[in-house]
């Protein structure tokens, strides 16, 4: 009994020393490579940290960032906990932000009525992107990733085409939606110095908790991971297989289709027709697997990619071009994957110190 | 005034932004502007996109030599690589105490009227877009009009009489592209067919060659392109036919800058001319009047012809032969004199096609 | 017909080639248990290394170039997959995790070196591209001459033969019955004294080299440069082209073939009379459609290779 | 004597458990040697520490006399040492030719396999010992028996002079145990040498020569059969007396629980496996269903448990017609399934035990109130039917899959008796467990029954049959073909009717050969 008492303390130690070594293993290869190229790492880091804790604005569009890079963590990380591969959520995103500045516009009403409204259309528009794939899935055994992957070229060409000809007139970007479906906030703007910081963060965490909720509290979630788990053993307890699988699908995509509302209703305002991908649904997969999949892993490791991304547009000031932020984040990624070598190496360690 | 020489050694002047080669320049400056500062936010672009960004900072170096700044200091620029960079971009700029920001890229119009309403007291320069506020100073272009001047030459160069048009986005701006080009070539000859088709996308290359491949198999023998990097797949295609088959004639009608680069292969081009849209002349000339005292707040300036903002590139003198450069010069005329007035939409062109 | 048949197959080969290449990366890959959702970075560095290879040596390899560059984009592809390998074979992660991570990496070294080396954010066109050739004889050929072998890619017929290798070396030697061994049941393949590793190891490196291969080819027959935007969704595309080809060479030439026709058949519709009626829209998304539709209707349920995804551990049960 | 396997006290620990402790184990040339110890003692790692697969911590190996050190199952398989898994290891979607060479195929042209020779030498391995395989079927695709001589192949065609069989019986019919049997009587006689784990006395008595014990890791001894029996044999590895013949008062059957009417179920291939099958259970009764594998036995438990749907016929449940019903709603009309696949359907292996017991409760009270789980609630039953079941378990929120697949099933039982349904299906129910557990397994059961539960026991065990059974319907063909009491018949009749022979003379038997 001692044994394994110890043994799940240590588990939960390492959970948090793990990512800790990963992200100072992660910073000292950026600044390798930053020395290798001709760079200063501290004037690069001292940029980085500029970019994105220098003052109440900067604060605030990190905030912004991390914002919806929260929601489509979830949403992967919920479809990978019932055993599916949500590549998709880029394409909720666009569906959900589209959905919500729709609804923005199209209504008059006030706004305890039309922000709830606004804001549920883009989780139901996400969430009807994630149905298809999850009812292909469900019924036919068609494998969601292809389905999700295609369904993300859809949305963006179908959005474009609303945008184009049913919201606007031939125009590329939509008026501004009423500010009875704003997420904006006269408060935290003049609070971060007119940042783009929004309400929206709330509603991240707040699905982050629901999320939590639904794995690990309700009978919803028991089901999901169960038929994630083994969908054999599901169906003898009486569970259905397809319901959950297409539900699983359906909650994943409403998550990712609150991150476009996010966008929409948040940060811009608005909805424009784009020429390549929002890239959120597939940061989102990082995030997720960065934050093993578990609610409050998802916001440290939303927290961590927006820190770094906003961090990075301050770092050209001291020459070093932006996308060492992505070599530092995939250098993370791999060792938090690579635990597993972290913790021979940490145990080596302890056995060495006795 | 085709801007095709000073691109080549532009292209390695600009390139290094880590190490700073304004201590030099400035030197050559021949007056000082103190402590004025001129900043520009690109679009997705980047300042090297070999496209209106890469000219648009041309024309913000060139202020700066000229007025004894510093790069990195007196003129600078940022890099967005996504839509939510505008934001923190344009107000890094004025965090440092910019006097004048570019905003470059109808992209950045939303971004850049909700910063200007907070900072009324900094300057802005939007291009390609107009924002209505008395410290913005809105730089378009005339796009139709040179356009309808490449689609002349299209119109004399074509042998098959069927000419292809590849736009990025179906936008309104890339409709005006459309539009004049197409009103240009019938304007030469009304039975000539114009094939038109969007990639919905600036940057997929594959995409513009699959489209150019079907274009030119159809007998489409000048394709003028505005998209971007797509438009590289249309090149890299039109190369491809020539490479295989020299004596074949087929040409691509550049955008934005002078295009003559890409369109070399062995010791051909492919490209026939460039729709040049000079916004170094604009950010330049916008810059200057700022610093004078004279800025433009409020006002929508109109890049056209006349202004030297629009024109086309003669670089490819094999192909563009005297008589077509003299041609298309005797319609530029007619459009500085107000005889044809070139249409910047789908619905004016249907009426300028009713017209001929 | 026949005049639209000879415009679409030639463009349905050269677009379809990259994700040819790639895609049987992907097969190797997983049908040795690993799974690879770093096809897109792996297809970056090969497009990165491809095109700064013939940049730099254009001058020394002269026509040879594009060939070498492929080669040179084989390698670096195999080099950057190590990491893939040494991370989810040697020290068991996440598999997707680690593929995720590949991306990212490859983008951002991709375009890191190219702003060191280059200043900017893209590389200039490469002076020595793949171009289009007639195959002599072939091309004579009634009918299918001019159909398929006049003014194609010697590296499109290069990925076809490619697959049919893939086919052969999985499915008819030694090597490749041990490598689906692997991918199937490893520790059955370790009782039979397989080195589980060593041939995932192989594996991943194989579809490295793949991806490389892939996307070099995307780099030197399409787009001619090098930049953020020149890899953007043929990897994941490739991918797709893996499930729905069920995990088999063939079948994987044979979506990205599908993939190819139906991009081809969306632009062609537009120039015929009937079809350019449709609005844009419906002709934009059909690629996408038809593909759900294809695999919803005919193709269906696909079993990926048992252990693939599952790092095999030695004597966990 | 000249041993050709010696391991000498071998420890071999995992995590938190001494799996080998000081355990001493020799093979003589042309023995059958038995290795015998509950669930867990730890037999399959001691041969998996021969076999390569696991490193020892201490202790010292010996082939022929010399010391070698096995680092991998190739090294095993160059010393002549061949194993056959408790878990086959065999690539489902491969052939059979194709799972036998792996690893050391005959090489052709171009780094092709030489099919032609691998199947000669197959032949002429499997005309030898008598081990008859079809070499171009797919695993997926031929019974559980063929696989274990594909199994067996695999370690011939390297050349095995010592052939492990990690506890080879458990899963095969009656039949295929008799010609198993026969194999390795072949195989000695050509001068290999056997260890053979089994939980069936029966079988060490009728085979081996000498039997080594294993108590909870350590090493008890070895004897030699022809001086003990099984009685003395099951004390030794249990530490305790074990009672084999099931003691129980005769039934007192009352009303109808279970009754089938004319069921017809089709198998995944659409071919009818279930052949207007009729079936009645009763309050207070065990009925056993005997015959030989593939006889549709799985297609009508899985109709009855609403897995499968049925084609045609009626199953009704006390007053319930429940032909077709959904898992759940049969679950909720009062029935409990032990199933045959504990891996496949009794478990989420990757939840806790604790978990695992809910599976099909979770959503009603006291486990969750408003879709929202009662963890306390859950892991105090859960702990209740650890204690009572003596299910073996760090605790109750270690991950099933750590648990002895004994202590799994364990498990399972508790959780379908617990919920009291008033038929209870147990399939297979005692498939790999040791002595110990059997006999806990099949109290449990008679404990039901004589709570006036209905109870149908499916097994390919005559014994277990035999001893549990108050009814015994033999079912052959996709029909109950014959309905007896176990009193009133013996093996070899029940063998007959299995068969397909008629109770009285050849009636039907012309149409069935
Ligand atoms: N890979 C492993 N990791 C951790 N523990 C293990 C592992 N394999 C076996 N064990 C543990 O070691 C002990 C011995 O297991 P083993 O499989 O050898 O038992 P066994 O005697 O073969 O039992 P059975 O009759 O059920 O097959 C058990 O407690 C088991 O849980
Ligand atoms: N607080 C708790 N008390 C008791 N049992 C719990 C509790 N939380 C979870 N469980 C049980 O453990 C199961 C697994 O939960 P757990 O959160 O450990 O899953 P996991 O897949 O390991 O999650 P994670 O990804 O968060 O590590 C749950 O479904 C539930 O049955
Ligand atoms: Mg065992
Ligand atoms: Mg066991």
């Amino acid at each position: 009994m001692g044994q394994v008492i110890q043994v799940t303390s240590n588990k939960k130690l390492f959970g948090i020393i793990v990512p800790i070594i990963s992200v100072l293993l992660g910073l000292i290869v950026g600044a390798i490579i930053m020395i290798a190229s001709g760079h200063n790492p501290i004037d690069g880091y001292k940029a980085l940290w500029n970019g994105a804790f220098y003052d109440a604005f900067t604060i605030g569009e990190t905030i912004r960032r991390i914002t919806p890079l929260i929601l489509t963590g979830l949403a992967i990380a919920f479809a990978f906990r019932t055993g599916l591969f949500n590549i998709g959520a880029e394409g909720q995103v666009i569906v959900g932000w589209l959905a919500a500045v729709w609804v923005g516009l199209s209504i008059d009403a006030p706004m305890v009525i039309h922000l709830p409204l606004a804001v549920l259309a883009g989780a139901i528009a996400g969430g009807l992107w994630g149905f298809i794939p999850g009812l292909l899935k469900a019924k036919i055994g068609v494998h969601e990733v292809i389905v999700t992957i295609m369904m993300n070229y859809i949305a963006m060409f179908v959005s474009n085409e609303i945008v184009r000809s049913v919201l606007t007139e031939n125009s590329t970007t939509t008026d501004r939606i009423a500010s009875t479906a704003s997420l904006g906030s006269e408060w935290l703007q003049s609070l971060t110095f007119y940042s783009r910081m929004h309400y929206g963060f709330l509603i991240a965490l707040f699905a982050a908790i629901i999320m939590w909720f639904i794995i690990e509290r309700t009978t919803l979630g028991y089901e999901l991971k169960a038929v994630g788990f083994n969908k054999h053993a599901s169906k003898y307890a009486g569970m259905n297989v397809n319901k959950n699988i297409i539900l699983s699908m359906v909650i994943s995509g409403a998550f990712a289709g609150l991150a476009g509302v996010m966008e929409g209703l948040g940060t811009y305002g608005n909805v424009s027709v784009i020429s390549g991908f929002t890239n959120l649904g597939f940061d989102g997969i990082a995030v997720a697997l960065l934050g093993a999949n578990n609610p409050l892993g998802v916001v440290l490791a939303a927290i961590l990619f927006g820190v770094l991304k906003e961090g990075a547009g301050e770092m050209p000031s001291a020459g070093v071009p932006t996308e060492l932020v992505d070599i530092i984040i995939a250098i993370i990624i791999f060792f938090v994957a690579s635990s597993y070598i972290i913790r021979w190496a940490l145990q080596r360690v302890k056995k060495e110190g006795k | 005034a085709c801007g095709g020489d000073n691109d080549n050694s532009s292209d390695n002047s600009n390139n290094s932004n880590n190490e700073s080669n304004g201590d030099t320049d400035s030197k050559e400056g021949t007056e000082n502007a103190g402590d004025f500062k001129v900043g520009m936010v690109t679009d997705l672009g980047g300042v090297d996109d070999k496209s209106f960004n890469q000219s648009a900072w041309e024309g913000l170096v060139s202020f700066g030599e000229q007025n004894g700044l510093t790069e990195g200091e007196g003129y600078s620029y940022e890099q967005s690589n996504a839509k939510e960079d505008y934001v923190p971009n344009l107000t890094r700029l004025i965090r440092n105490h910019y006097d004048l920001i570019y905003g470059i890229g109808f992209e950045l119009k939303e971004d850049l009227t909700t910063i200007a309403e907070q900072n009324k007291d900094v300057h802005f320069g939007m291009v390609d877009e107009v924002v209505d506020l008395p410290n913005v100073a809105s730089i378009t272009f005339k796009e139709h009009q040179g356009s309808f001047l490449v689609g002349v030459a299209a119109a004399l160069k074509t042998k098959t009489n069927k000419l292809g048009f590849v736009g990025g986005l179906d936008s309104p701006l890339i409709n005006k592209f459309e539009a004049g080009f197409v009103a240009g070539a019938k304007s030469v000859n009304p039975d000539i067919e114009v094939e038109v088709q969007y990639a919905e996308s600036f940057g997929d290359p594959a995409k513009g060659k699959l489209i150019a491949a079907n274009m030119y198999d159809n007998d489409v023998d000048v394709i003028y392109h505005a998209s971007g990097g797509t438009g590289n797949g249309v090149f890299n295609q039109a190369k491809d036919i020539k490479q295989n088959d020299p004596d074949r004639e087929i040409w691509v009608i550049g955008v934005d800058r002078d295009q003559h680069e890409e369109g070399q292969v062995g010791d051909q081009n492919v490209t026939l001319t460039s729709m040049i849209k000079r916004v170094d002349v604009a950010v330049e000339s916008v810059s200057t009047m700022s610093l004078n005292g004279e800025f433009p707040g409020g006002e929508q300036l109109e890049f056209g012809i006349e202004e030297d903002g629009i024109g086309f590139a003669t670089t490819n003198s094999d192909a563009m032969t005297e008589d077509i450069i003299n041609t298309v010069n005797e319609w530029k005329d007619k459009i500085l004199n107000g005889e044809v007035t070139v249409p910047a939409t789908r619905d004016e062109l249907k009426a300028f096609e009713e017209s001929l | 017909m026949l005049h639209i048949l000879d415009s679409i197959i030639p463009t349905v080969l050269f677009f379809s080639a990259p994700l040819i290449f790639t895609a049987l990366g992907g097969v190797f890959s997983e049908r040795s248990g690993v799974v690879n959702i770093g096809l897109e970075g792996l297809m970056v560095i090969g497009a990165f290394t491809g095109i700064v290879f013939n940049l730099t040596f254009a001058d020394v390899f002269g026509a040879w170039t594009p060939w070498i560059s492929l080669v040179a984009a084989m390698i670096a592809g195999a080099i950057f997959s190590i990491i893939h390998a040494v991370a989810s074979v040697s020290f068991y992660a996440d598999q997707t995790v680690s593929g995720v991570a590949i991306n990212m990496l490859a983008l951002g070294l991709g375009i890191y070196l190219t702003k060191i080396w280059y200043g900017k954010g893209q590389t200039d066109m490469v002076a020595e591209p793949f171009n289009s050739t007639t195959i002599p004889f072939l091309s004579k050929i009634p009918i299918i001459g001019p159909i398929f072998f006049d003014g194609v890619y010697i590296t499109s017929y290069i990925a076809i033969i490619f697959a049919f290798i893939a086919w052969y070396v999985l499915y008819k030697t030694t090597f490749g019955l041990r490598l689906r061994a692997v991918g199937e049941h490893p520790m059955a393949a370790d009782t039979n004294g397989i080195n589980v590793s060593r041939m995932r190891y192989i594996a991943v490196i194989i579809s490295g080299a793949l991806g490389g291969l892939g996307g070099s080819v995307f780099a030197l027959t399409i787009v001619s440069n090098f930049s953020h935007s020149t890899i953007v969704g043929q990897g994941f595309m490739a991918l797709a082209a893996v499930i729905f080809g069920k995990w088999h060479p063939l079948g994987a030439m044979g979506a990205a073939l599908f993939f190819g026709f139906a991009q081809s058949l969306s632009i062609v519709s537009s120039g015929i009379p009937v079809l350019g009626d449709i609005p844009q829209i419906y002709l934009l998304i059909a690629p996408y459609v038809l593909t759900i539709l294809a695999l919803a209707g005919f193709i269906g349920r696909a079993e990926a290779p048992k252990a693939s995804g599952v790092p095999y551990i030695k004597g966990s049960r | 004597m000249e041993y050709v396997i010696e391991m000498l006290n071998i420890r071999k620990e995992f995590p938190g458990i001494v799996a080998n402790d000081n355990i001493t184990v020799q093979l003589k040339k042309g023995e059958i040697h038995a290795l015998l110890g509950e669930n867990g003692a730890g037999k399959s790692t001691l041969m998996n520490v021969l076999f390569g697969l696991y490193q020892p911590e201490a202790g010292e190996i010996r082939v022929k006399g010399e010391t070698v050190k096995i680092t991998n199952p190739n090294i095993a398989n160059n010393l002549g040492i061949g194993m056959v898994h408790q878990h086959f290891m065999l690539v489902e979607p491969f052939t059979v030719t194709q799972n036998i060479i792996l690893g050391s195929e005959p090489k052709g042209k171009f780094g092709s396999i030489n099919l032609k020779k691998a199947e000669r030498e197959i032949q002429e391995i499997s005309d030898r010992y008598g081990l008859k395989v079809d070499p171009s079927a797919k695993i997926s695709d031929i019974s559980v028996g063929m696989q274990q001589r594909v199994e067996i192949l695999k370690t011939l065609y390297r050349g095995a002079e010592v052939l492990i069989f990690d506890e080879p019986t458990a899963v095969l019919t009656p039949q295929e145990i008799k010609e198993l049997i026969e194999i390795m009587r072949s195989l000695v006689k050509e001068g290999k040498s056997i260890i053979l784990i089994t939980h069936k006395l029966k079988e060490i008595m009728e085979v081996c020569d000498r039997c080594t014990v294993i108590r909870k890791g350590k090493g008890i001894g070895t004897v030699e059969v022809k001086d003990t029996n099984p009685d003395e044999l099951a004390s030794l590895m249990v530490g305790r007396e074990v009672n084999f013949k099931t003691e129980k008062q005769p039934a007192n059957p009352k009303g109808v629980v279970l009754h089938i009417k004319d069921l017809c179920v089709q198998d995944v291939r659409k071919v009818d496996l279930v052949k207007g099958l009729d079936l009645e259970v009763r309050a207070g009764e065990i009925v056993g269903i005997a015959g030989v594998d593939g006889n549709g036995q799985t297609e009508l438990i899985e109709a009855i448990t609403g897995l499968r749907k049925s084609r045609s016929g009626k199953i009704q449940l006390k007053e319930k017609d429940i032909t077709n019903l959904s898992p759940r709603n049969v679950t909720k009309s009062g029935l409990g399934h032990i199933p045959q696949d504990r891996h496949k359907y009794g478990l989420v292996l990757d939840y806790p035990i604790g978990a695992n017991i809910v599976l099909q409760t979770y959503y009603q009270k006291p486990y969750s109130k408003a879709s929202v789980l009662n963890y306390k609630a859950i892991y105090k039953k859960a702990k209740e039917i650890i204690d009572e079941y003596d299910v073996r378990t760090p605790s109750e929120y270690t991950p099933a899959r750590a648990l002895s697949g004994g202590n799994q099933q364990k498990a399972i039982i508790g959780r379908e008796i617990d919920r009291s349904p008033d038929l209870l299906i147990a399939a297979q129910p005692t498939r790999g467990l040791d002595v110990g557990a059997i006999e806990f397994i099949h109290n449990k059961l008679i404990e039901e029954r004589d709570k006036g539960k209905a109870i149908l026991l499916v097994s390919f065990e005559l014994d277990e049959i035999m001893n549990v059974s108050d009814r015994i319907a033999v079912m052959f063909d996709g029909k109950i073909v014959a309905n007896l009491k176990p009193e009133e018949t013996n093996e070899q009749e029940l063998g007959l009717l299995m068969a397909g022979s008629t109770i009285n003379g050849a009636g039907d038997s012309s149409d069935i050969k």
